[in-house]
């Protein structure tokens, strides 16, 4: 699945900071920075793609919060599946979908991983249990419940991982959610991507009480916060917290704390945010932050980093080509995929 | 209550047909689960799975909090995931808190992921009025449902349909909602032994006639077939058919019936304006223009919250006598005489 | 209003737990027992009349509750709202919607609170701010937000006063209603009525965390947990509340645990509980507990006891045969009240 | 932005209408709010409210947590308690979150209460497609509420209904759903400066003509004048009618233009079944069964959750040129020359 992924056996006793990583870590380490620089990269790249007209409808990236999908990614295996919301690019890359796939897809392509039908809001790909792309605020989460319920059914240990914003937690959804997951002990894991925004609201003008972990654990799950810039620490609670699920102790539930640099869409003129907040935030950039540390505790250098973007930028280009290159559904097969066919047709 | 397999057509009612249903389903699939708030150790508001809990254990016939939303949609995500989930909402009118989970997640899901994530789910709810529970107990939105591309809709009115329904519907590789009214369920009748499962491509004739046909489904077909009986004694034949799938609608059932007949009444307990029956109404002007003698009747409900007070309701919902009025306002004033030759195609080409 | 309520300071110091009630609180205490003994034996009454197919419907009693509507109630003013459930029966009769209007009601008669188009589980009574009557679960709850909002935006110093069930905890409504009205400060009071079963459904079977005090608490909101079968201790606890409200403190969640000692409507046949657990709830019967602490503490007696009943009967027997008599609305008027009229007809 | 209440005619466009209906309405009225999600420091999620946070403080432009169900019940709330909100929900799509607080609340209360509780409630939300947002952001649900009594449902589909529709919106003691179809906030043009509040009761000829009544509401009028022209310039002659309120229907304005043209083309962005449009078609077969020369056509989208590719998007959604094949069907093969004398009544009678 995704390149950046060796597997390797959860740490029993875990920091929770990161920074006392052992130093055989290095290429591990290496592969995170691979792989958010490679979410960094697409997203930039497909802002151009928008300003040209290749891409089109809502799109949302995740610029500033790659360690959250990049970290989860890590303690999730093969079999586990993934629920995720608009914003997830990141989640999809990281989670192996093809750079290719996804690409095609905000062309609307045949190509695409959902064949054109979805665009940037809704990838899927069955194959990696990669559920989407959910364009509902909250409507992701009782989706996933399901998937950790028919795991919970069938005795398998699998973990479901679910993705939503600091805004989703607002809605019903989430505390329907909570509260079927607790009772049933379902194996889920809920990341909450606190980016302090839904889209132009504060954190602290949408809930009454803004510390989300504290909320969750109402519910009596097992609830951390975790700073979301830092990949490592990330990968540490989401490693731990998928183990616990594994160990059969029921949801768990990490606030991720994190920021967009970006705008909350293409559309946005982001009027709502100060600029020296966002300023702030940027001095933790988690692959700045990364680098950092690596050129300081595993001593990357500038030639490490300058293969590594054009590897990125090669796949990207090529991503790009073969999108472009890529045929369109023809209009004959517009009602296709409404039902199932009896006998698949070509 | 009856729960054999006894191979003779026996007496049962419409709930017990649907009790067996369930059972059967239960027995037949492992991955088969009942979810909904109170099916378990209550059994059922309805009293419809009474005893399942017993027989398949808290795991497969799951109580669920009041949840309308995350249970549907976890009904949704164990379909993904390879069950097959029947969940069970009480009624229709709590079915309003779990619709974006069916329209946006359940009908959706196959298309937006371009054929990957196909939503072996089947829905259950009860629908319709009629028992004085008031405003917000007494919907009939099923015509809502069948609105949505993606979605089978089923409305079982006989207690074959309630007993052979649900298989084929399982069967489905796609989201299938069951509309069960509530009127029907202390149905008793008899159970052919021989029925196997439903054709759900194809509306039924539930009773052959000549002079008008009489379009309607689940809770009003009994008023139908009433109404039939009071034509037929007044020299007016009718036919009624019992469209049992409302999502997709059986054209050529209803255009061939009204090639043959030539007048039409819709019956359906939605409110007039944008019901089901406008829906049917539309295409019969559509495919039979040119068969068409006389307007097409609709017989609905009257567009007003439903009323407790028993006269009011009554008022407020189809009944026979309206069928019967329709009908006739269809077939005109003259009685009509049963050996009169027709002209096929009544109407002038514009 | 109602004729129990007999306006007072709201005691600043209160203990809670209603033992140490002042004597000079002794004809209060009868006031409050005279209510629920209104509410039970109206409620007994409409048992039989259920029975004979007098009234239809679905009916819920809240019979073994009573303390809950009558002490609540006894924190409230004119000024204040309340909105409530399908189980509303005593709500209405402790706000003062005369038992007339609310068994004409059941009736399906134009007397009724509603002109009997609401029947058992749509009371409705304008004038006394009694909005409903609200039989999808939890469905009040955001109603009662906005009337709180209403007064919160215009300065009025008024509470809304909103039931609801245990199991309206579990819907989406009650997460989203209480984090808008922690959030906003809005004046609302939250009383739960945990009976301990939503239907058939037992608490600790639909809920993750059944402390749901502690649950509402994590909204930033007083929350307490009230025996609801001490009337006295619900007085006084929604007299704190509605003070701390009325003072600016925003949102109070009140948890009353209580039990109903009926099936949940007429067509239940309770077959989900134990006999014996019913037997042990009916030893803490609101009415008897507070029968038998008026006769220790306040000398009420037997005859006294015997004048309620009777007046009590009257005024019940008064209520079904004025319901009897009353007109039906015409079938001619059915289309009537769907819409405002621009004149009201008649 | 243009905001001035400049008294001659000129050019704005339909988004700033709609914020000059609200600016006035605020100032107008003290009971008057705003309350929505990203109403106000955000400008409203199409930039609609932009600027009236600074004007009138968050107290009345009010930005709300996403939890659509709780703000819409507590517009709900506050209207009962005398206030007169508007609120905003984002678009159609995220309104089901809210629809059981719109049916069983605010449609139903006045009822229900038997006339004691009107709900004097403005809703307002985006709906359609057409900028390839994909399945689930892109619906055309307004037919579902215009299904429901209690309610009036307003689809301002000009620059001047967007500026006037607002206030009489307003003054209804019911509540009012105004649906702004997204595709038309860019749209500019002249504001009439004589034009006063909007006649909620009726429907407007935009077009008139003699051979066929198109008729339409919403982001489909342009598409609907477009086919005129294009029809015109064939020697047909279209009429077009905007019928902007979608609750109650007009139905005097809809039979007599079908009384004088005989023929008719529904367009509506809605699934073609359970569409508003069926609903149309099928008062007019009520309505105009002996005028009618063909039958109805209905132009609508095609039953698939709305695809993201552009091509896809296009073929699902009515176009201009599937009204023209529409409307040219219904008129018949031979070119209609404009001064062949009609028979009034062309249909024989059953
Ligand atoms: C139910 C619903 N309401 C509103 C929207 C519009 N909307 C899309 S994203 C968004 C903000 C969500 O914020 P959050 O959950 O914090 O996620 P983020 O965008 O910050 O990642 C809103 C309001 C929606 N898609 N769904
Ligand atoms: C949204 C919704 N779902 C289901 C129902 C059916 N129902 C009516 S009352 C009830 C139980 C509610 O329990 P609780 O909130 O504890 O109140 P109680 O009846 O115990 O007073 C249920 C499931 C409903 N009316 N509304
Ligand atoms: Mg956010
Ligand atoms: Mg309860």
């Amino acid at each position: 699945m995704s390149t950046t992924r060796t597997p390797r056996k959860p740490k029993t006793k875990a920091t929770g900071k990161g920074k006392a990583q052992p130093k055989q870590l290095t290429a591990h380490q290496l592969a995170l920075l691979a792989s958010m620089l490679r979410v960094r990269r697409f997203e930039e790249r497909c802002v151009e793609l928008y300003s040209a007209a290749r891409i089109r409808g809502f799109m949302h990236l995740c610029i500033g919060e790659e360690a959250v999908a990049v970290g989860v990614n890590e303690a999730l295996t093969e079999d586990d599946a993934v629920v995720s919301t608009y914003r997830e690019h990141g989640h999809a890359l990281a989670r192996g979908v093809p750079a290719d796939a996804v690409m095609a897809e905000m062309f609307g392509k045949v190509t695409g991983c959902s064949r054109g039908r979805g665009g940037s809001m809704h990838l899927f790909d069955a194959e990696r249990r990669f559920y989407g792309g959910n364009a509902i605020v909250g409507g992701g989460l009782p989706l996933a419940a399901g998937l950790a319920l028919a795991d919970r059914m069938t005795g398998r240990s699998r973990v479901t991982c679910c993705f939503f914003g600091d805004g989703a937690f607002a809605e019903g959804e989430f505390h329907e959610t909570a509260n079927l997951a607790a009772l049933w002990g379902l194996p889920l894991l809920f990341v909450c991507e606190n980016n302090l925004y839904a889209m132009g609201t504060a954190l602290d003008r949408a809930q009454a009480q803004t510390d989300l972990a504290m909320r969750a654990a109402s519910y009596g799950m097992v609830s951390w916060a975790v700073d979301g810039m830092d990949v490592l620490a990330v990968e540490d609670a989401a490693r731990r917290a998928a183990e616990g699920i594994r160990a059969g102790t029921g949801p768990h539930f990490l606030e991720m704390r994190t920021y967009r640099f970006r705008a909350h869409s293409m559309y946005d003129p982001d009027r709502y945010r100060d600029k020296a907040e966002i300023e702030q935030w940027k001095e933790r950039d988690p692959i700045d932050r990364l680098v950092r540390r690596l050129r300081e505790q595993a001593g990357l250098t500038d030639r490490t980093l300058t293969d590594l973007e054009s590897r990125t930028g090669a796949e990207i280009d090529a991503a790009v080509e073969r999108a472009d290159r890529a045929a369109e559904e023809p209009v004959a097969d517009l009602l296709r995929y409404v039902t199932s066919p009896a006998e698949e047709a070509s | 209550m009856v729960a054999t397999s006894d191979p003779a057509e026996r007496k049962t009612t419409y709930r017990e047909a649907m009790r067996e249903a369930l059972r059967d389903a239960l027995r037949a699939d492992d991955r088969v689960f009942l979810m909904g708030e109170d099916v378990g150790r209550y059994g059922g508001c309805f009293g419809v799975s009474l005893g399942l809990l017993e027989e398949f254990g808290p795991d497969r016939v799951r109580d669920a909090p009041l949840s309308e939303s995350a249970f549907v949609g976890a009904g949704i995500g164990a379909a993904l995931a390879g069950m097959r989930p029947i969940v069970e909402i009480m009624t229709v009118n709590f079915s309003l808190l779990a619709l974006d989970q069916i329209l946006n997640n359940a009908a959706t899901l196959l298309h937006m992921s371009g054929g990957q994530l196909a939503v072996p789910i089947v829905i259950r709810m009860t629908t319709g009025a009629g028992r004085q529970l008031a405003a917000q107990h007494s919907h009939s939105l099923e015509g809502w449902y069948a609105h949505i591309p993606g979605l089978r809709v089923l409305a079982p009115a006989t207690i074959a349909d309630a007993r052979h329904m649900l298989a084929p519907a399982l069967a489905d590789p796609d989201p299938v909602l069951i509309f069960e009214h509530g009127g029907l369920y202390n149905t008793s009748g008899d159970l052919p032994a021989d029925a196997g499962p439903v054709d759900l491509d194809h509306a039924s004739i539930r009773r052959p006639g000549t002079d008008i046909s009489v379009i309607t489904y689940g809770g009003s077909l009994p008023k139908a077939l009433a109404a039939a009986d009071e034509l037929a004694s007044g020299g007016i034949s009718a036919e009624v058919i019992d469209l049992r799938t409302l999502r997709p609608l059986d054209d050529a059932t209803i255009t061939g019936s009204v090639a043959r007949t030539h007048r039409a009444v819709v019956v359906d307990e939605g409110w007039r304006t944008g019901s089901l029956a406008a829906e049917i109404s539309a295409r019969i002007t559509e495919q039979n223009f040119y068969d068409l003698d006389a307007p097409v009747e609709r017989v609905c409900s009257a567009e007003v919250p439903m009323p407790y007070a028993r006269r009011l309701e009554e008022a407020a919902l189809p009944q026979v006598a309206g069928i019967v009025a329709a009908a006739r306002r269809a077939v005109g004033p003259a009685p009509f005489t049963v050996d009169e030759e027709r002209a096929p195609n009544g109407r002038r080409a514009g």
